[in-house]
């Protein structure tokens, strides 16, 4: 039976994705909106200050730069790669605004350039021993880690920095209209243009098919390592982007800055339903994943719950999260049917 | 292919011996038999957590909760020992090891059950371990006297003029050394690492192993709670913090394949015993303190982009007898 | 069958539905296999062919239906059960191990035991000597797999089967890249199982290859059972029509077009470890052959030709008369030169995504202004190649991989001429699709000269390459061994050639080709 | 409770902060009326702390008692608290300035370094050579002993002392230990090593004990009786120091308790601070517990079971 019988009987010629991926997905954003929902509901019911839009506006400020790397980071684990060094990279850039603010007196603007060059320059080696040495991803930036902020470390000693310019300052302390801290806002932007570029241009596409097959993308006249080579720069540019924000809002530069923050940013990314086998996922699961750790995070603290067992929380979140589709595909026919179609 | 192999595993070895050397010229008291005894001693940990890491990324899968397990597992059956320190020794170990299995056996679960990706899974189960710990001690540490006597010493006792410890390493070594040579289980890891289908068209129970590999792991990583907690005689939240990435280092230095399928447990061992060598000798050779990190950074890059090049595909020739001026790439 | 009458068959099923999803892939499909006889099994691409076997090896679950094994009723829950009842099958896909040497990939999942449990790595060598010998293969049973070719793997794959010393071997497409020589060697064994008193179930699109072993014949058509019967019974058109429901010609239609000036041209092609002193010019509007047994490097030539090769070669080519110095192959598509690849899996399709976005993917520049796909273009196309190549698919958005075989090779050619260039590089075009599917493939060769285009063709099969093809250039081994002009095609030579039984006239590969 | 201070260590999971709370809570109930709030990140970071305070912000508590992962890095947080009028101090290690109404020093810092010194060469005599095994090379309270180790030095007391190392644990005991068995190695005459951190000088003490070094080596500095009795019984430790963090935690919840109630304080203030007596702050609004105390075979298991 050729297509043309076949179609008239299904007329959802134009879902967004593939069948399989998309309702994949789209399964998933319920399920990320949903737990937002319960974030929110618990974090009233549990204390008298979550649901304060100043409160809950402020937090922003602590996630947002660990939530602008999950974006990039997505598209890295949509194309079959993985970074852990983005934290190490954090440092670097810190270290480098650092030495400009204080030996050059660099003012606001030229220094967020050298973070923002010098995040890019350590994605860019990713990249290259990546696609050009060929190297796996992950070995490449478990030594990355290690390097980038050994190399921070060893410039630092026991040195450190402080005291950035008040107008640097600014970038991550200050408000818009008093209320939005310029990194959500950041993060907000940036997250409509990674939808827009990945779901809704070439580019996007070319992704996803690297994604799904990086020899068949290759044959098809995708330049495939350049597309990944240039992924683990954008990675590394964001990176330094965060750096800017979070070393503008401690005002202050340390070797163990942003220490660890990697983990959390592939919590966000995977919670929000990439697949770490590549091909599949959304930036806008990311996004909502970023608010529900985020605004999860809030609640808890606001509970003076310790930090300790905030973790468990959001580990058990994870992998709940996750768990819950697959059983209750694995478990409930009745959604299995709708699944498989 | 098998020679090359076997010729990574002797470019290991000989560059683990360099690095022995190297520090023996620059302090020669770090190559005395006393010294040598207590490096081996130290690498048995490393050791025996790169091989449980090692079956797991065999099988296309990472166990990113190792660490965290260890840390757990330690502090509770350290808490436990304060509590009746009357039992005898051998309940230690064997108490890490039931928990480490349990804890084994969720991530088998998740992972082979629902299927989970590893990754998620460990991510998860890694914080939640991590944060258990602080639940269970209520923050508290475990600190030398309060362990029992035979908790801390047994592990030292010197046999032949080494440790429990390094005996121990090398017992687990063994072990899996003959599990992935010489039974079935191990070999059918090999075929799911390279071909997950084929593995199951051939009529391996995936399933089946998945669980028994994570199982396996956790127990491993149980049994270096108790190793660790009573090497540092300290059990406390921050116990082995990272050192999970460590032993995928370890791994990977030691020619193991992330993308499964293919790895040795004598190139996972040489890759553990040259990482860890690499942190005793780096303060030992009066390495900035400052620079060691960095100094690490690199030479774990430097050493699996060499092994990586020793593992380039054949070059599967047409033409017969062909000229022999190397390939260009 | 009255031939059967008193005997219980080794296997069989009765009433087997399967579904995914929306589709029938099996709708109460039916079938017996009797011992010491060969079945072959004949359907179009999609018919329901890999899924019965998969339904009869414990990989699939059949809806409804049941499955008897010497009589009594079963549920087959895995491979394992499968095998232990004493069905063994040689799948579609290459179900073997890379890293893994050729003993380990023969014993994979029933090994030999000492006592104490531990393998017993001795017997398995001896006996994968003994199997290796038996499929008339020289190899040492040590080294890797990935060390073999392509033709070699499969046959490690049929001694892997017979290892298993199962009562009913499947194959499942077991010749598609199987040279002559090597299909031969595969009778020998089919005859052997059958004098043991097996049963053999032999999937093949080709008819040649059915006639020539087969006992009985099973039609399957849209999942279901349509006819069974004798071979000795029937002509190659009645299983035809069985299969498609309607006449096919299987002639292959030879369009008669002027050829023009040379297009592509190739001078001392070589990189020493693939191919050597490869020169061709191929033409306007002409329909090239490339011929050789698998693995003669043909592939491996074009794959360089496209910068999709690791190698850097030496030599040089030309489109249009100007040197062209390809470093990937997106510079070749845009220059309208486009390769369909022969390893529909890993290199021809993005199998997880949609058969809309895979046909628009190579054309994706076109099908945009740069950055803004166009999503009715995509659909048109789909739709349109649809129609062309009868793609059996619930509709354009269905994953490739859900596909047939043959249907997903019918996307990938789909791909690729949805670019519209003027050379296109076909590599094994028909390899492993059905008659029909054949024939649009060819009708879509022949017009693509008659529109200008001119193209190349690789293929395994020499009827087909006699049938559309102008010239014929012959290859062995990694170089040009001859080449011939439509009027005097011959089998028997050019298969001389390919083999090595007649060997090259003097200085024939390094020849200009006029 | 109608005031709330709450009191942000360095991090949890570790026995000195633990005695400081509960230092804290007794001086909570000594009060009366007052809430005592103790929450910490998970790890020893800058941003963990600004997260936990940014929820105290929220929570409009009336006073935070910070013990800072970075001096810097906290101000600005620190300086939005004290906008929403919630009074700041730090203890133990601190805030800059700028970020703070006062500072606890749990001594002053020459203090802690003579400490130190004194108790090396109690353990060996005035000459020998001593390493020094510190937390992080960013650790701020071990930079500012170490500053004053070194100024003492010279001096004629500890002359003969030679420092020869310092080498950084990095808060982890498997470090330690190895850069501890690192110091032996490369310095066979090493006679003391001080180390002015928890888990150091007990992964210290543990190497010199595994390398048979015990009467050779002394490992001293800084760390709790509960935490060291045992090497003290081992010998591997003679004797270490530590101020009282019972004491630190209450005197610390007695001065916000204190802040809340006088909107303002400048330098020669005396604050109350209970059974502690009362603090003077100086000129740089910093005022310190007493000297630190010594523990040794004679006193350690009378310590041990209360911190
Ligand atoms: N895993 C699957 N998911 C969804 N549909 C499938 C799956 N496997 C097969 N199908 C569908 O079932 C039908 C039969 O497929 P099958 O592979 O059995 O055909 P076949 O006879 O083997 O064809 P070929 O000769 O090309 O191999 C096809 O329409 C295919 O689209
Ligand atoms: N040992 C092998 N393992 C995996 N794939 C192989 C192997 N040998 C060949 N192949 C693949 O099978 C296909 C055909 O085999 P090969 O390339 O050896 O022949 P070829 O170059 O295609 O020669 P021809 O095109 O003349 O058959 C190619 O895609 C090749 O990459
Ligand atoms: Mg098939
Ligand atoms: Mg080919």
């Amino acid at each position: 039976m050729t297509m043309t019988v076949s179609s008239n009987n299904r007329p959802s010629l134009d879902a967004p994705s593939t069948i399989s991926a998309g309702s994949m997905l789209k399964s998933r954003e319920i399920v990320l909106i949903g737990l937002l929902i319960l974030v929110f509901v618990g974090g009233d019911l549990s204390s008298p200050w979550f649901l304060d839009i100043y409160n809950l506006l402020d937090s922003t400020a602590i996630f947002s730069e660990i939530a602008m790397m999950a974006l990039s980071t997505a598209l890295v684990i949509i194309c079959r790669d993985i970074d852990i060094s983005m934290a190490s990279v954090m440092a670097l850039s810190s270290l480098m605004m650092g030495l400009a603010s204080q030996s050059l007196g660099l003012g606001a603007l030229p220094l967020c350039l050298v973070g923002l060059l010098t995040g890019a320059a350590c994605g860019f080696f990713n990249g290259f021993l990546v696609t050009r040495l060929k190297m796996p991803a992950i070995v490449v930036t478990i030594g990355t880690m290690s390097l980038f902020r050994g190399v921070a470390a060893g410039v630092l000693g026991n040195e450190k920095i402080a005291h950035y310019p008040d107008a640097f300052a600014a970038i991550g302390q200050s408000y818009f209209m008093d209320m939005v801290p310029y990194s959500f806002i950041t993060f907000v932007l940036l997250s409509i243009v990674f939808i827009i570029v990945i779901h809704y241009t070439t580019i996007g596409r070319s992704i996803f098919a690297l994604g799904n097959n990086p020899e068949g993308a290759l044959f098809s006249g995708i330049r495939t390592d350049r597309l990944r080579f240039i992924l683990f720069t954008l990675n590394g540019l964001m990176a330094g982007l965060a750096a800017v924000f979070l070393t503008s809002r401690l005002g202050s530069t340390r070797p163990d800055i942003a220490n660890g923050l990697e983990m959390e940013v592939i919590t966000i990314v995977v919670l929000g339903g990439v697949s770490l086998n590549g091909g599949k996922g959304t930036i806008s699961g990311v996004f909502i994943a970023a608010l529900v750790i985020g605004f999860l995070r809030l609640a808890i603290t606001l509970n003076n719950v310790p930090g300790n067992i905030l973790i468990v929380f959001t580990g058990t979140l994870l992998v709940v999260s996750v768990a819950l589709p697959i059983i209750g595909q694995k478990y409930l026919p009745r959604l299995s049917k709708k699944k498989s179609e | 292919m098998v020679k090359a192999l076997k010729s990574r595993e002797a470019l290991l070895a000989a560059s683990w011996i360099a690095l022995i050397v190297i520090a023996g010229i620059v302090t020669p008291n770090f190559v005395t038999v006393q010294a040598l005894r207590d490096l081996l001693t130290d690498l048995s940990i490393l050791m025996v957590l790169a091989l449980a890491q090692m079956i797991v990324i065999l099988i296309r899968g990472i166990d990113l909760s190792v660490a965290a397990n260890l840390a757990f597992t330690g502090m509770m059956v350290a808490l436990i020992a304060v509590a009746n320190p009357g039992l005898p020794t051998i309940v230690w170990p064997v108490l890490c090891i039931i928990i480490g299995t349990f804890i084994g056996m969720f991530n088998g679960l998740l992972v082979a059950e629902l299927k989970i990706p590893p990754i998620v899974v460990t991510l998860g189960t890694m914080s939640v371990w991590r944060g258990m710990i602080f639940v269970v001690s209520g923050g508290a540490w475990v600190v030398q006297h309060q362990f029992p006597e035979g908790y801390l010493s047994v592990p030292r006792t010197p046999i032949l003029g080494l440790t429990l410890f390094f005996w121990i390493g090398l017992i687990v070594t063994f072990g899996m050394w003959l599990m992935t040579t010489q039974t079935r289980f191990g070999r059918e890891l090999y075929g799911m690492g390279g071909n997950p289908r084929a593995a199951e068209y051939a009529g391996v129970r995936v399933k089946h192993h998945e669980f028994w590999v994570y199982t396996i792991t956790g127990a491993l990583s149980g049994l270096c709670g108790w190793l660790w907690t009573s090497r540092y005689a300290m059990a406390n939240t921050d116990v082995a913090l990272g050192f999970e990435l460590q032993t995928v280092a370890a791994c990977v230095i030691g020619g193991v394949a992330i993308s499964g399928g293919a790895g040795t447990i004598i190139g996972a061992v040489f890759g553990a015993l040259f990482l860890g060598t690499l942190y005793n000798i780096l303060p030992v050779i009066g390495v900035s303190q400052f620079w060691q990190q960095a100094l690490s950074g690199a030479i774990i890059l430097i050493a699996v982009y060499f092994n990586m090049i020793s593992r380039k595909p054949p070059v599967r020739r047409i033409l017969p007898q062909a000229a022999s001026q190397g390939v260009q790439e | 069958m009255a031939d059967h009458a008193n005997t219980t068959p080794l296997v069989e099923l009765k009433g087997i539905t399967k579904t995914f999803g929306g589709i029938h892939a099996l709708k109460n499909a039916e079938c017996r296999i009797y011992p010491g006889e060969v079945v072959a099994l004949i359907g179009e691409n999609g018919a329901g062919k890999s899924t019965l076997v998969k339904s009869m090896t414990g990989l699939y679950h059949p809806d409804s239906g049941t499955i008897k094994i010497k009589g009594i009723p079963v549920k087959l829950a895995t491979a394992k059960a499968a095998a232990v009842m004493g069905i063994t099958a040689i799948h579609q896909e290459t179900t073997l191990f890379e890293e893994l040497s050729v003993v380990e990939n023969i014993f994979m999942g029933h090994p030999c035991l000492k006592s104490g449990g531990l393998l017993d790595w001795k017997q398995m060598h001896e006996k994968a000597a003994a199997l290796l010998k038996e499929v008339d293969l020289d190899i040492d049973p040590a080294i890797l797999l990935k060390q073999l070719s392509l033709g070699q793997q499969h046959m490690v794959a049929i001694a892997r089967a017979l290892a298993e010393e199962a009562d009913v071997v499947i194959m499942d497409e077991p010749t598609s890249s199987l040279s002559s020589n090597e299909i031969e060697k595969l009778y020998v064994i089919i005859e052997r199982l059958r004098q043991l008193g097996k049963g053999i179930l032999f999937i093949s699109h080709k008819f040649d290859e059915i006639f020539h072993i087969a006992d009985r014949y099973v039609v399957f058509r849209d999942g279901s059972f349509v006819g069974e019967g004798n071979i000795a019974d029937v002509r190659e058109d009645d299983l035809v029509k069985m299969m498609v429901g309607r006449e096919v010609a299987t002639v292959f239609p030879k369009r008669t077009v002027e050829v023009g000036e040379p297009l592509l041209e190739v001078k001392n092609l070589g990189n020493n470890i693939e191919f050597k002193n490869i020169s061709f010019s191929l033409h306007k509007r002409e329909i090239l052959g490339f011929y050789g047994l698998v693995g003669a490097g043909r592939s491996e030539i074009m794959r360089s030709i496209m910068a999709l090769s690791p190698y850097a070669f030496t030599g040089e080519i030309t489109l249009d008369g100007k040197a062209i110095h390809w470093t990937d192959c997106s510079q070749a598509i845009d220059a309208g030169v486009v390769y369909v690849p022969e390893d529909r899996r890993n290199q021809g399709a993005i199998l997880p995504l949609s058969i809309r976005d895979n046909i628009a993917l190579p054309s994706l520049k076109k099908l945009s202004n740069g950055i803004w796909p166009n999503r009715d273009a995509e659909k048109k196309l789909a739709q349109d190649y649809g129609q062309i190549f009868a793609i059996r698919a619930a509709n354009i958005e269905q994953p490739v991989e859900d596909l047939s075989g043959g249907n997903q090779q019918k996307v990938v050619l789909s791909r690729w001429l949805a670019t519209n260039p003027n050379v296109v590089i076909v590599d094994e075009p028909t390899r492993g699709i059905d008659v029909g599917a054949k024939s649009s493939v060819h009708d879509a060769l022949g017009g693509m000269v008659e529109k200008d285009l001119s193209v190349l063709l690789v293929s395994s099969e020499l009827p087909e390459l006699m049938g559309m093809a102008d010239r014929i250039i012959v290859m062995r081994l990694g170089e040009i061994v001859a080449e011939f002009d439509r009027k005097d095609f011959d089998a028997e030579v050019i298969a001389a050639y390919a083999t090595g039984a007649k060997k090259p006239q003097t200085q024939s590969h390094d020849r200009e080709v006029a | 409770a109608d005031v709330r201070i709450a009191m942000v260590p360095k991090s949890l999971g570790n026995a000195f902060f633990e005695a400081a709370r509960d230092g804290g809570n007794e001086a909570a109930k000594e009060i009366g009326g007052v809430e005592l709030i103790f929450n910490a990140p998970a790890v020893v970071t800058a941003e963990g702390q600004i997260e936990v305070i940014n929820a105290l912000i929220a929570q409009r508590v009336d006073a935070i008692a910070i013990s800072s992962n970075d001096p810097d890095a906290l101000v600005p947080v620190a300086k939005k608290a004290m906008k929403r009028g919630i009074k700041v101090l730090s203890f133990d290690s601190a805030i800059a300035p700028e970020g703070r109404m006062l500072h606890m020093h749990p001594a002053t810092a020459a203090g802690a370094a003579k400490a130190q010194l004194e108790m090396a060469v109690d353990a060996i005599g005035p000459e020998g050579e001593i390493a020094i095994l510190s937390e992080t090379p960013q650790s701020t309270n071990q930079n500012e002993w170490i500053e004053e180790m070194k100024k003492l030095l010279p001096s004629d007391e500890f002359s003969k002392l030679k420092l020869v190392d310092v080498a950084y644990g990095m808060g982890q005991s498997d470090k330690s230990y190895r850069e501890t068995i690192a110091l032996l190695r490369r310095y066979p005459d090493l006679k003391v090593i001080i180390a002015p951190s928890t888990v150091a000088i007990s992964a210290a003490a543990k190497a010199v004990e595994d390398q048979d070094m015990v009467g050779k080596v002394y490992v001293t500095g800084l760390g709790l009786p509960s935490e060291l009795a045992g090497y003290v019984h081992t010998g591997s430790i003679k004797s270490f120091a530590i101020w009282n963090p019972i004491d630190l935690g209450y005197s610390a919840t007695y001065l916000a308790y204190d802040l809340i109630q006088k909107e303002e304080v400048q330098a020669g203030d005396e604050l109350e601070a209970g059974r502690m007596g009362s603090f003077k702050l100086d000129d740089k609004l910093e005022t310190s517990l007493p000297q630190p105390f010594v523990y040794d075979a004679s006193n350690v298991d009378k310590y041990s079971k209360i911190f």
